[in-house]
């Protein structure tokens, strides 16, 4: 059996909250103790709403965020501290896709340094054989070699992505973190960008973790799905079962909620209200007040994730799993 | 596979004129005529003492006050028969290298001490904060007029304390522009690569917040002139002999009845220059900045 | 044929001499729900907010507008603000800074409720509350007097629509009402602009670059491309039978949540730039039935049926390719 | 609300004390007083007895806590050249400048808003052009040169108006013109791109399609949020009342604030110089903390964020 690349253990990521007018700051949890581990070359995607601690956990899973509680390991190795020189030296072998790639993006250079500057940065290739490279990433991510040459915003959105995405390979890195990659992206240009991703590491071989809102392309990426509701995961299980069956009502409501062309609102399950403060979390499982399945029980102790099937693990009171819960 | 937008196209290069009529296009007439008039001031700077006709403190005692048009004193004499062109013409010089080298020290300065205070946040953050209050507390031209008093003038100290002038608002914008750019744009996505401190100031945000600090320039350097000059006017900036446009019009008030020439000319160099750096200015913010592309 | 509730004929906008929008023909009838779909860029939102003169003034907008038989197109100030608000009311993508953010909730809707139906104190609050919870507001009573930022998103676009609907409006333009929001949050705005149609019998006009929120409340739809309408009809027949290339091209490219793990089927190419479209059919660069004909002459908008429109000189067969024909047949279980 | 206004007064505190401190190092150190108020000729006993008199023989900081702590009780130092104290001194020119700078606060605020509003109203337009460009020149032209210019204009040449000093309000409309032209520009030239700024929002937009009319759009929705920004210069404005006179008294021989600062200054009156200093520092502090005040009542965004 293989071990993981990436392990991560009981992550708790805190944020001093916002001072109210009278008393002491509320902290925030925004990563609530997630356990996770991604296998070399795996997919496992991660969706959630806003504020439900996707982004924050995949910078913690990079370390560029740092763990409030719990460790993170790649390779077997835990993570180094921020800013120091190993870490740094690690960027080379885990990398990120930023959302927005015009912010992501230096302005004022040309795209083919900024492809190359990881090879820079990390002496990995001798300088006579940088352009080589850089032309070859370009090649690989769908870009013209005449395009090096250009700025970021004399290309279309999907061509600045295929930069980002080439830097962030141009390392080799073992890891990639793609944090909403393509939902900036218009509908026909998402199709473009998340084929060649998927055809990138599956080619690669690249451990690939996948942070989406956009149930539907973490479904044709993904290997594995994790289903994150304020700062927890409350479901993991294989993508090709997760949305078909889903266990947790939260996934279930997700997955309903997902408008399909040709297919009206009747039937479906529509959650009431908002998502809670995470400043103010509500008392047992987070989600019950939402819940319209949630008993007494859901109101006062906190489900812990548990194996519910093979591969799959879930954190609800109404799901039959083990006895005993997945993480320490 | 996928079309490329061409979004800039050069023109292509055909011969002086249509070089200046492609000027012509891109840059109106008004801003046009303060770059001129900003390139003959640099000049003029630069070769100040080999244009001049006199010597600044030549008196010519049989042609006191002197109107302008006098055969071989133009802008006449002052009230020693000194020649107003050659102290007109080395009082630009004077102001013109005060308010330079003032602008780059308060440049550097207040850059330095926004990106320390992005950088290090905390401690440094306050320190700038308190600095900047500070600022705001005590109008410029009031604490210049103390230290001045105090110290005593010297050109040194003058270039110095100007130095000081305006250093908060690069100090705000460096401080804003590193942050926003470390805190998910292009300079946080260099970090993840794993480049250095020092690679991401100086190779990523540097440059990238070049373009405004510029800017900031241009509205600092003309409030530096009005400075300098005011101090001057006050007999508390540039002294005598040396010779600034602000004392020039200081010393030239007292003959605003029978010799207005001596205060015109300097103010109407002031004038023209301030309006043309500012004119430039504001040109220069509308074409670097990209929300109005 | 008659009692259309507005008619666009030609619609045109050019921004600094550069041509957006291409003459659009589309008519809203009473009571209606119609969906305009296409990519950012492709003149969705300009229509109509060209239509409603809200554009900013340097917009060049020609052709015809015609509320209940009267022209507002380039009309007087007067005249729009006759029909803005009390017979079409918009809102908008981003809620949250969409609100005015100084002025209290309660404020911002009984000022419609004023303007339109001359409601003012105790009688305008009343209106504004019984609003505020027709939206889903929940402990309006203590909300009212809060300001925009106090509220989440989703709560914001359902004061906006709160707020259009005070002005009892007979067409309801929601511009990406849904984009900026969540998907639980999505769903639930979406459920309230069809309950609130089926309770008013309110006309709708949904712009969306998402076919399936589209599906979801709208019984006819236009799609758009560059400028132009492409393709339109009815949901059941557009998305049963797609016969323009690029709207098959949409139905493709989205992602199916079931079904088996497929690489999907991308639009090759980008949207053009507006400054610079190809000539022939906008869309020709990009279509894989593209001939001769289609790279100089742009085909029309013909129409066949009483909804069905088309412009399109290769439409796809009547015979959809066996992968869009079950993923389609899937979508309509 | 309570908190902010606790951390703001904190800062105000902290800003007024660093004034002082300033004022009591830059003075102290530049030079001796005695040297300077006594004369060169003076014999070195009488140097000794003055300096004893002034507490000038003590050590710096102890010189500097002794001022601290006799500020704090009220006494801000006597004037060395007329014996008199310095507050009473600097009190008394208060009304001279203020008889100068608010009537030039009051112009700039209805010239120049109403201005700027209109210019931006009226984008593109000629008189928007106009509007920019004598904001422009309005405050590029420095007021020494507009002073000169005006008398040269309105006393010298056309003789309708005092060139200087203070007997009748005619003595005052030069001054006031001087002063307030600057800040004409800068409010006019401010409030036009705070206007367009904020008629590009989405708001403005929103009440538009809810059939606002027109000026109920620029004066309900568009001038409220407009305002947030221009109270910053306003404030600012307000908070020079007292220190923005200094080249335009001493153009016009006004016996304000700023000619006793220039005189001051000149005889090296310490006690006085520092009480000028501190009377500024305070108004500015004091206006800047009104100004922040006023951002949480114009703004409600920025009251739930002001206890940062």
């Amino acid at each position: 059996m293989t071990a993981p690349i990436l392990e991560a253990t009981n992550l708790v990521r805190v944020y001093p909250g916002r001072r109210r007018l009278i008393g002491k700051a509320a902290p925030v949890r925004a990563v609530a103790g997630v356990t996770l581990r991604v296998m070399p070359g795996e997919v496992l995607g991660i969706v959630g709403e806003s504020g439900s601690g996707k982004s924050t956990l995949g910078r913690m899973l990079l370390g560029i965020d740092p763990a409030d509680g719990g460790e993170v390991r790649f390779d077997g190795n835990p993570m180094p501290r921020l800013g120091t020189s190993e870490w740094r030296a690690l960027r080379a072998r885990m990398q990120l896709v930023y959302q927005d790639p015009l912010a992501a993006l230096d302005r004022r250079l040309t795209i083919a340094r900024q492809i190359g500057e990881p090879l820079e940065i990390h002496n990995i290739v001798p300088r006579e054989h940088q352009q080589a490279r850089i032309d070859e990433l370009m090649d690989a991510v769908g870009l013209r070699k005449d395009q090096g040459d250009r700025y970021p915003h004399e290309l279309s959105g999907g061509q600045r992505q295929r930069v980002v995405i080439a830097r962030a390979l141009a390392s080799r890195p073992k890891l990639l973190v793609c944090d909403e990659p393509v939902s900036a992206l218009d509908v026909s240009i998402q199709a473009q960008v998340v084929n060649m991703l998927r055809d990138l590491q599956e080619r690669n071989r690249i451990a690939m973790v996948f942070i989406s809102h956009d149930l539907k392309v973490v479904r044709n990426i993904a290997d594995r799905v994790a289903v994150m509701y304020l700062g927890r995961i409350v479901e993991e299980a294989s993508s090709d079962v997760v949305f078909k069956a889903p266990q947790h009502p939260y996934t279930k409501a997700l997955v309903s909620s997902v408008p399909v062309p040709g297919k009206t609102l009747e039937g479906r399950m529509i959650l009431q209200g908002e998502p809670p403060n995470p400043a103010n979390p509500p008392s047992g499982c987070v989600f019950h007040p939402r819940c319209p399945f949630a008993f007494d029980l859901c109101r006062t102790t906190v489900p812990t994730l548990r194996h519910t099937g093979p591969d799959r693990t879930a954190a609800c009171h109404l799901v039959p799993g083990d006895a005993e819960p997945v993480a320490a | 596979m996928s079309s490329t937008p061409s979004v800039s196209t050069l023109p292509p290069r055909r011969g002086y004129f249509a070089a200046i009529a492609t000027l012509r296009r891109h840059v109106p007439l008004s801003v046009g005529l303060g770059l001129l008039w900003l390139l003959l001031m640099v000049l003029i700077a630069i070769f100040a003492p080999l244009i001049m006709p006199y010597n600044i403190t030549a008196m010519d005692l049989s042609s006191r006050l002197a109107a302008p048009g006098h055969p071989s004193h133009w802008l006449g004499t002052d009230e020693l028969g000194r020649d107003v062109l050659s102290r007109l013409l080395q009082s630009i010089r004077v102001s013109l290298v005060i308010a330079f080298g003032a602008t780059i020290i308060s440049a550097v300065f207040g850059t330095t001490l926004g990106f320390a205070a992005a950088k290090f946040r905390g401690a440094v953050e306050h320190l700038v904060l308190v600095l900047a209050d500070f600022q705001a507390a005590l109008p410029f031209l009031i604490m210049s007029l103390a230290v001045l008093a105090f110290f005593g003038s010297s050109m040194l100290l003058l270039v110095c304390l100007m130095g000081f002038y305006g250093w908060e608002r690069y100090a705000r914008i460096a401080r804003g522009l590193a942050i926003s750019a470390s805190s998910q744009g292009y300079a946080a996505a260099v970090v993840q690569l794993g480049a250095t401190p020092m690679r991401v100031y100086v190779r990523h945000i540097l440059p990238n917040v070049a373009s405004t600090l510029i800017v900031s320039m241009t509205l600092t350097f003309p409030e530096i002139i009005l400075m300098e000059s005011g101090l001057s006017f006050l007999g508390l900036g540039v002294q005598p002999p040396e010779s600034s446009l602000g004392n020039m019009v200081g010393f030239g008030r007292e003959y605003l009845t029978t010799a207005p020439w001596i205060m015109l000319a300097p103010a109407f160099v002031i004038m023209v220059t301030t309006l043309s750096i500012s004119l430039a200015g504001d040109w220069l913010r509308d074409k670097l900045d990209p929300t109005v592309r | 044929m008659t009692s259309n509730f507005v008619e666009l004929r030609d619609l045109r906008v050019a921004f600094d001499g550069v041509q957006v929008l291409h003459g659009i023909h589309l008519d809203v009838a009473p009571g209606e729900a119609v969906g305009l779909v296409g990519e950012s860029g492709c003149g969705k939102s300009v229509t109509w907010l060209a239509a409603l003169g809200l554009l900013p003034g340097k917009a060049e907008v020609s052709g015809s507008v015609r509320v209940s038989g009267q022209e507002i197109c380039n009309a007087g100030r007067g005249a729009l603000e006759a029909v803005r608000g009390g017979k079409i009311a918009m809102i908008f993508q981003d809620p949250s800074s969409s609100l005015n953010p100084v002025l209290r909730i309660g404020r911002q809707i009984a000022e419609a409720l004023f303007i339109h139906r001359g409601l003012k104190g105790a009688a305008a609050r009343t209106e504004a509350l019984r609003l505020m919870d027709l939206v889903g507001i929940p402990d309006a009573h203590r909300r009212f007097d809060h300001f925009p930022h106090e509220f989440s998103g989703g709560q914001c676009q359902r004061l906006m629509i709160a707020m259009a609907l005070a002005g009892e409006p007979d067409l309801l333009i929601a511009d990406e009402p849904t984009t900026a929001l969540d998907a639980t949050i999505q769903a639930q705005i979406l459920d309230l602009l069809n309950r609130l149609r089926a309770e008013t019998g309110l006309a709708l006009v949904f712009i969306s670059h998402d076919l399936g929120a589209v599906s979801q409340v709208c019984e006819r739809v236009c799609v758009m491309y560059a400028g132009r309408i492409v393709e339109q009809g009815t949901v059941s027949e557009l998305f049963s039978e797609p016969r323009h290339p690029y709207t098959r091209g949409l139905f493709d490219a989205i992602p199916m949540l079931d079904g088996p793990r497929s690489r999907m089927v991308p639009i090759p190419g980008t949207v053009p730039n507006p400054r610079h479209l190809p000539a022939g059919c906008s869309f020709s660069p990009r279509c894989a039935n593209a001939v001769e004909l289609c790279r100089h002459d742009m085909p029309a908008l013909h129409h066949d049926g009483a909804d069905r429109g088309l412009a399109c000189h290769r439409p796809v067969g009547t015979a959809p390719g066996r992968l869009s024909q079950t993923r389609i047949l899937e979508s309509i279980q | 609300m309570f908190v902010f206004f606790l951390t703001r007064l904190l800062r105000a505190a902290v800003t007024i004390l660093a004034v002082v401190t300033f004022a009591f190092v830059v003075l102290r150190m530049s030079g001796d007083p005695a040297q300077v108020l006594l004369g060169p000729d003076v014999p070195q006993e009488a140097v000794d007895a003055f300096r004893k008199r002034w507490g000038l023989d003590q050590p710096l900081w102890i010189q500097y806590f002794a001022y601290i702590q006799s500020m704090l009780s009220g006494d801000f130092g006597v004037s060395m050249r007329d014996r008199s104290p310095a507050i009473e001194l600097v009190m008394q020119r208060v009304p001279a400048t203020l008889q100068l700078t608010i009537p030039a606060l009051i112009l700039k605020l209805v010239i120049g808003i109403p201005a700027g509003v209109y210019a931006a109203l009226h984008r593109h337009s000629f008189a928007d052009r106009g509007v920019i460009l004598l904001a422009i020149l309005g405050f590029t032209i420095p007021s020494f040169v507009m002073g000169l210019l005006l008398v040269l204009i309105f006393s010298v040449t056309l003789g309708l108006l005092p060139s200087g000093g203070q007997d009748t309000w005619m003595h005052g409309i030069l001054p006031t013109i001087t002063m307030s032209i600057g800040g004409i520009g800068i409010l006019a030239r401010f409030s036009r791109s705070a206007m367009i700024e904020v008629l590009g929002q989405p708001y403005v937009r929103t009440a538009s399609a809810k059939g606002v009319t027109w000026p109920d759009v620029v004066w309900r929705h568009a001038l409220p949020n407009a305002s947030v920004p221009i109270v910053t210069i306003v404030g600012f404005m307000v908070g020079s009342l007292i220190a923005g006179a200094v080249v335009v008294e001493s153009i016009f021989s006004w016996p304000g604030i700023g000619r006793l600062l220039v005189v001051s200054v000149g005889n090296r009156d310490l006690a006085v110089v520092q009480c000028i200093l501190l009377v500024i520092a305070v108004t500015m502090v004091v206006s800047n903390l009104i100004v922040d005040l006023l951002y949480g009542w114009l703004d409600p965004r920025l009251r739930a964020q002001t206890a940062h």
